[in-house]
């Protein structure tokens, strides 16, 4: 299963590209790929909160993840 | 239409705010300006950074927007937040909104304000004479 | 000069307003604008007329500029007032403040045209499309 | 004792003109003026409130009027 991902903010930094494609074993909930990706890039584990919206929707860790979804991590905001 | 959000790298513009929310049905317009502060928290700040996933920072500020037109119908709200790099002294963000009645105009100026700033997916960081920070980050 | 008092015959400026209050060191600006509603009240205005005793209303206008700077140091203030004839739509009274904290600058702003439409001497007609009715005279 | 009364927004319709020169007999306080110039412009008891100024200063009712002072009407004010 392949996912986009797409990282704003410090997670651009963090993960070194705004846009990064993963193959996922299998079906994956939210929550489960959050670890997944906190343990692939560590920095992450050290934010104030990490969002994660699919398709442009804030999700719950227990949503499931389906193959071609575009993953956008939604670090602590800051505009204002 | 009642609400526009605008959401752009160009200058801010208080008279656009003013034109869209002005009407002669209501007295009272409450116009929030935000800008780049130097220094800020002690730290001498160079310039700040913004960027959004507009397709989501537009829909949570028509949230915003919705909430409050259906609590005030009538009213008009102008939201206008700049992005990519902006200098100290210039406007970040733009809030207006207009009313029959004073009192409301400056309550819902204030929560919209304070809203965008929890819930809508801008992003700033800050360049100072210490090197770069993503602001609000780390806990 | 960190208050600003305009009272004046001709059109108010937003812009002026904003180029006195807007400051390095302060994040948060506070605009309120009131302008000629039409109608008002079931009344279709036609235009409205303001005079003002000056001296009386400058000393009134500092005291609540000073109340404010003594309770915010380091706050900029500015206040006008259209006098004579104004049409619907048009501006009556811009009231900025700009402070280190965003939720300062909505109070003080929203306590200044409280306090204004309280205290200071500024007296409306309004011409209606029934006659010519000094606001707020009789109990 | 001669005064010089100035009246703003109603009052200056009430008394017919802006300023307003006036004859008063012996010393007076602002109360007692306040009931002689009611008498005079009885137009004026109907306000909703007359705030009455001396030399650009708000004043209290037993505060005395002196000779040549400049006294001004303050009806009920409506600015913003």
């Amino acid at each position: 299963m392949k996912v986009q991902v797409v990282a704003f903010g410090i997670t651009k930094d963090i993960l070194g590209s705004r846009n990064v494609r993963m193959d996922l074993a299998g079906p994956v909930t939210v929550g489960e790929f959050r670890l997944i990706l906190e343990n692939r890039f560590t920095g992450l584990k050290q934010l104030k909160s990490l969002g994660i919206a699919i398709n442009d929707r804030y999700t719950r860790d227990s949503m499931e993840i389906n193959d071609n979804d575009e993953i956008v991590l939604i670090p602590p905001v800051s505009g204002g | 239409m009642d609400s526009m959000i605008v959401l752009t790298y160009d200058p801010l513009s208080i008279d656009l705010c003013f034109e869209h929310i002005n009407k002669k049905s209501h007295g009272g317009n409450c116009i929030f300006i935000g800008t780049v502060r130097n220094p800020n928290k002690g730290k001498a700040i160079r310039h700040l950074d913004f960027e959004s996933h507009l397709p989501m920072a537009h829909r949570e500020l028509e949230n915003i927007c919705d909430q409050i037109l259906s609590n005030y119908p009538g009213s008009r709200i102008y939201i206008s937040h700049r992005l990519g790099q902006v200098e100290p002294g210039q406007i970040v963000v733009i809030i207006g909104v207009s009313g029959a009645h004073r009192k409301e105009t400056f309550e819902n100026c204030s929560t919209i304000i304070d809203t965008l700033k929890q819930t809508v997916p801008i992003w700033k960081k800050e360049t100072t004479t210490d090197g770069e920070f993503w602001v609000n980050a780390f806990p």
